[in-house]
């Protein structure tokens, strides 16, 4: 059982459909895509245009689904698709692809570029052509149900801080809850506040809700990596524990995938819609807030501006909650430029951050978001994704800008009345 | 009746001043010097003294005898007329006055009389189906009376659109088999003079040049004189600036006909036609098709009868959806046939899909 | 003697930034072992100063939270949990040498990171959840504030 | 052959077979695409005003924030052209008549000088446009073979059409007779290359939109 080009071609037969079909007749090769992508704005390499990105998956779809191609094919005049190719591709498909979607928003012909290149990664990933980062962190998810080696040992000490520090008690496996709340790896490992924020907030607005031990873990590389078998595997884990634990609405985190992957992806991955709802945490806060349960007091008076992380805000749907919530608790919140649907990426996204050799690429294409910092100078920059949140921190870092960056749930949590704490 | 021409001219009440401006008129038409038109009245006038009066043969073939009436107009006694009283007209069927035996024997003297030197004018087109046998005059067919005549002719004029280019009788589907002089002799100049009928000052122009200069006026590609066929009606037609303007008539009697707006949208063939009507006009200058509201058909043009239809704009097609109908069956035939096999080889591949597992994230000879 | 985290928080509240500072720094010092980045251990000396200029302490916040930054655990990669203490460590001594505009909760700041380090690196010897951190930080600040 | 048989011949039995490949071409190739299908989205929709495929299909071809200033050559040089071709061809008088005998429907056309100068305008906008493919990197780097080809196909019927109309440089006959053989060319290729687009791009923006409008995102 192992990875195979003729695996690879065979689950791509499966994914080509009638919308990859429309978009690569569509293509007039008029290059906007690219004018769309950082890849390609920060790196002027034409290689990185969005659409060359899926030359492979294009000539598949042509030799395989249409009758002229198939024509060609047998008369030996088409161009088939080798290991070698795939394997050139990598770079490609992954490395310089967070998954954003901002190329499939500025296509002229309306070409989803974006929904291609996720499924043109399912025929990568089993031809053996994922990179070693994601495939690992796969690994370690399916196997111990977190992409970082999380433990529920390691969850429960967290749980033990947060209680300590908020002096409430962290509700685990508790069945009926309102909400039932995920964590990221990153979430667990790197900010705890994200729990303390949860817990004060949950208090404060009085829900209930709970963790749940086999289903904490809310990422899911398996849509990274472009492999619905395995991603199919992790999402379950939830929806079994929301079931079990009769959830009515499960959060999904300050993460982006995560909420694509839950909300988006889950009912087409296991088959059948959920019996419960999703919400992104930032969609729970901002319905506290429209049912006046969720009231701040106080403001923030630096000058703080918003990054839309993009599997949230163009790929989730979820523009203006974050809005609600920033001006609830600052006063001098400016909007970066090309805010909202049209942000640009962190550069982080889609997997690349777990790419080792993608680095030095990410920090060129962090420029992008550079620049849009210098138009808009803040003290501090806000956003709601810990991958984002990393990956900003470290390319702010490597450009000498001193910016902190902060979780939006973190800052709303320090603006609760004080009796709560 | 003979005598030099200018004293029968006279005796018609037409003296040397009129005969004078005519021929400079005829030199102008044809694009010829003004001394021309001196050299063409004297050769012309005194043409007709003594016995070399030039000899001419006119055949009649699958014609309709519409360009004999062109030419001899008789309503008045008209310039063109006189013109063939000053050439010996040795043969034509309808104006001769002997028939049977006598006019074949006329016009087989007139040949050995004259071998080499006469002009032999043909009137239709020659029918080549069955061996000829669809055109025959006194048990000898076209073809081979053409093939004959030819021998001894001097040059030869193809009147009329059948004679030069084979006109309605070689019109789909064209069963005698008809086609054009030129088709047929290869070997001797062939003047085509297309027009159905052709214009009557065009023929005369064409024998003033050859009497004067004993040659054959510039022709064109298709061996027409350039003088009076090398500009299209379109280029010379009064009405142009409506096309220029974008007005069109849209029927007959709209609006717009009545104001003389250009007729390109009721099938006007003007600018692919070559010919002289929109600046010589017909019968005397008085009008001409355009002029009285009707657009040219084309009528000095080959194949002009299946040029789509004389009422359909120039950039109407005859029938461009004869083949839609099995066209669109077929490419829906053809479009759900693919359908199919897509379907079929789709759901092979997703029948041959075994779950993914970790272990098929790695090539087997690992790296 | 604090008895709960409310009242440790309101405690330390009160102190002015320069105790906060000592105090906070006095928390860091017991996790410190757990970081062997040499610009934290300068950091913190810098902290215990109570002379140190500001631009001393910008220079120190920027290093601490250099060595912050590089110590994620990156995402997607294996977490080492004793490197995450580390992290933490950082992230504590940033706390103790943040610019005096922050300064109100700089010490419980430097208290919660120096109690993360704690907890990452109980789960990374394995030992289990219960450690006594928060007890010897009450401790410390009643040392501190009785003499 | 000579040219008034070119010309019979090119706006008869030519334009039959052209337009019989035209049709044929695109109904193959539509079912042949669209036959494909798509899945259901099982996902619980989330239901924005003005978030949906039909919204897409319009308003795409209106310039996303920001990228008109990326790239205006694309934008404008591609409008400028498309517009000119359509009003070169729905808005001339010999045009119309050709629509109105193929399915009846008529409307006022434009003057021809109007039509002339949006010939020229489009022809000029279409030389642009390919200069731009030529110097652009990323549109060199993406053009094969097709994407010449195509642009010369599009480029010809409105060079041969605009000479015919002036009659320039050859005579009306032959120019005419070669319009209408670029015409039919163009539609003969037209269902199997990129030009294509002009059917498919509907579909594409529907499903773009649809799969964006589902997540409540108004693309």
């Amino acid at each position: 059982m192992s990875a195979s080009l003729e695996k690879g071609v065979r689950v791509l037969k499966e994914m080509i459909d009638a919308p990859i079909a429309s978009y690569f007749n569509s293509c007039v090769h008029c290059g906007l895509c690219a004018e769309a992508c950082l890849f390609y704005t920060e790196t002027g390499d034409p290689k990185y245009t969005p659409i060359h990105k899926l030359e492979p998956l294009r000539r598949i779809y042509e030799q395989e689904y249409t009758l002229l191609g198939r024509l060609k094919k047998v008369l030996g005049l088409s161009k088939p698709v080798t290991d070698a190719e795939l394997g050139e591709w990598q770079e490609l498909v992954y490395n310089s692809c967070t998954l954003c979607g901002r190329c499939s928003l500025v296509c002229p012909v309306g070409n989803d570029i974006v929904y291609m290149v996720r499924k043109f990664r399912e025929g990568m990933a089993i031809s053996g052509h994922a990179p070693e980062g994601i495939v690992e962190a796969t690994r370690r998810t399916v196997s111990t149900g977190s992409p970082m080696g999380v433990t529920m040992h390691a969850v429960k000490a967290q749980m033990k801080h947060v209680e300590e520090e908020t002096g409430i008690s962290i509700p685990l496996d508790v069945e009926g809850a309102e909400y039932m709340v995920l964590l990221s790896s990153m979430e667990i490992i790197n900010f705890p506040e994200y729990l303390s924020a949860i817990a004060r907030i949950m208090k404060h607005a009085g829900k209930t809700w709970t963790l749940c031990s086999t289903g904490f873990e809310a990422t899911n590389s398996g849509i990274q990596i472009g492999v619905s078998d395995l991603a199919k595997t992790i999402v379950s884990r939830i929806v079994e524990g929301a079931e079990r634990l009769k959830a009515k609405t499960v959060i999904s985190p300050e993460c982006g995938h995560a909420y694509t992957a839950l909300r988006w992806e889950g009912p087409n991955l296991i088959g059948r819609p959920f019996t419960f709802k999703v919400q992104h945490i930032l969609e729970v806060l901002d319905e506290l807030r429209s049912q006046g349960l969720l009231k701040t007091e106080g403001f923030e008076t630096d000058r703080l501006t918003f990054h839309d992380p993009c599997q949230l805000a163009r790929r989730g749907g979820v523009i203006q909650p974050q809005r609600n919530l920033i001006n609830m608790v600052a006063q001098n919140f400016v909007e970066m430029p090309d805010a909202g649907k049209m942000n640009w990426c962190c550069g982080g996204g889609g997997g690349v951050t777990a790419i080792e050799p993608a680095e030095a690429l990410r920090i060129e294409a962090f420029k992008k978001k550079k620049s849009q910092l210098e138009a808009v100078k803040p003290d501090r920059l806000v956003t709601a994704c810990a991958v984002c949140r990393t990956t900003l921190e470290e390319g702010l870092e490597h450009y000498q800008m001193n910016i902190p960056v902060v979780g939006l749930t973190e800052i709303i949590a320090e603006h609760l009345p004080e009796q709560g704490a | 009746m003979h005598g030099p021409l200018i004293d029968s001219l006279a005796r018609q009440g037409v003296n040397r001043r009129t005969f004078l401006k005519y021929c400079a008129s005829l030199a102008s038409m044809m694009a010829l010097p003004p001394a021309a038109g001196r050299a063409m009245a004297e050769a012309m006038a005194a043409a007709s003294t003594g016995g070399q009066r030039p000899s001419v043969i006119w055949l009649p073939f699958q014609e309709c005898t519409g360009c004999t009436e062109s030419i001899t107009r008789s309503h008045s006694p008209t310039i063109e007329g006189m013109i063939f009283d000053m050439v010996s007209l040795d043969y034509h069927e309808t104006l001769m006055a002997a028939a049977g035996h006598q006019a074949e024997e006329a016009l087989h003297n007139a040949m050995k009389a004259n071998a080499g030197k006469y002009l032999l004018i043909i009137d239709g087109s020659v029918a080549t189906g069955l061996d000829g046998a669809y055109s025959c005059i006194a048990g000898q067919t076209n073809l081979d009376a053409l093939k004959e005549a030819a021998q001894g002719a001097a040059a030869i004029i193809a009147l009329g659109s059948c004679a030069a280019f084979g006109g309605l009788p070689n019109a789909k589907p064209n069963p005698t088999g008809a086609v054009a002089v030129s088709d047929i002799i290869k070997d001797k100049p062939v003047v085509n003079i297309p027009g159905c009928p052709p214009i009557p000052v065009v023929i005369t122009g064409v024998l003033a040049h050859f009497l004067t200069f004993g040659s054959l006026p510039e022709l064109d590609k298709l061996g027409r004189p350039k003088a009076f066929y090398g500009e299209t009606i379109h280029d010379r037609c009064y009405r142009r600036p409506f096309y220029d303007q974008g007005k069109f008539a849209k029927t007959f009697d709209d609006e717009g006909a009545r104001k003389g707006w250009c007729l390109f949208e009721l099938g006007c063939k003007g600018p692919v036609t070559y010919n002289a009507c929109a600046t010589v006009k017909w019968n005397d200058g008085t009008s001409w098709p355009v002029q009285s509201g009707h657009g040219c058909l084309g009528c000095s043009e080959p194949d002009f009868w299946d040029g789509g239809g004389f009422y359909k704009a120039l950039s109407m097609p005859a029938n461009p959806l004869k083949m839609a109908g099995a066209a669109t069956v077929t490419g829906a035939a053809a479009g759900v046939a693919i359908s199919f096999a897509n379907r079929a080889k789709k759901a092979a591949a997703k029948s041959a899909h075994e779950t993914t597992t970790l272990a098929d994230l790695e090539k087997s000879e690992e790296r | 003697m604090p008895t709960n985290d409310k009242d440790f928080k309101a405690k330390l509240g009160a102190l002015p930034i320069a105790h906060q500072r000592h105090v906070g720094a006095l928390f860091v010092q017991r996790v410190l072992p757990f970081s062997s980045d040499v610009r934290l251990k300068a950091a913190l000396e810098l902290a215990l100063r109570a002379d140190a200029s500001d631009a001393e302490l910008t220079g120190a916040y920027q290093a601490a939270n250099t060595a912050r930054v590089e110590s994620y655990t990156r995402c997607g990669s294996v977490c080492d949990w004793a490197d995450q203490a580390g992290h933490f460590v950082a992230k504590a001594v940033m706390a103790c040498v943040s610019p005096a505009a922050e300064g109100e909760s700089l010490a419980w700041e430097a208290a919660m990171s120096a109690r993360m380090a704690r907890t990452c690196q109980t789960v990374a010897d394995g030992s289990g959840t219960e450690n006594r951190e928060a007890e010897e930080q009450y401790r410390i600040l009643e040392a501190f504030l009785n003499n | 052959m000579n040219e008034l048989q070119f010309l019979t011949w090119v706006r008869g039995t030519g334009l039959n077979i052209a337009v019989g490949i035209f049709l044929l071409g695109v109904l193959w190739r539509l079912i042949e695409i669209y036959s494909l299908g798509r899945k259901k989205d099982l996902a619980a929709p989330r239901h924005v005003a003005g978030a949906s495929g039909w919204h897409t299909m319009f308003r795409r071809s209106v310039p996303p924030a920001g990228m008109l200033k990326r790239s205006p050559v694309s934008y404008i040089g591609g409008y400028v052209f498309h517009i000119g071709l359509a009003i070169v061809v729905f808005l001339f008088a010999p045009h119309i008549k050709l629509i109105e005998s193929l399915i009846g429907l008529s409307w006022p056309g434009l003057p021809s000088q109007f039509i002339d100068l949006a010939a020229v305008v489009t022809m000029a906008a279409m030389v642009v446009v390919l200069v731009d493919r030529i110097n652009k990197p990323v549109k060199r780097y993406l053009s094969t073979f097709e994407d010449w080809f195509t642009w010369t196909v599009t480029f010809l019927p409105v060079l041969t059409g605009w000479l015919a109309v002036r009659h320039l440089l050859l005579p009306y006959t032959t120019m005419l007779a070669l319009h209408i053989l670029s015409v039919e060319i163009l539609l003969v290729v037209l269902p199997f290359t990129k030009l294509f687009h002009a059917f498919t791009l509907w579909g594409s923006r529907y499903y773009n939109g649809a799969v964006n409008g589902h997540k409540g995102v108004p693309v």
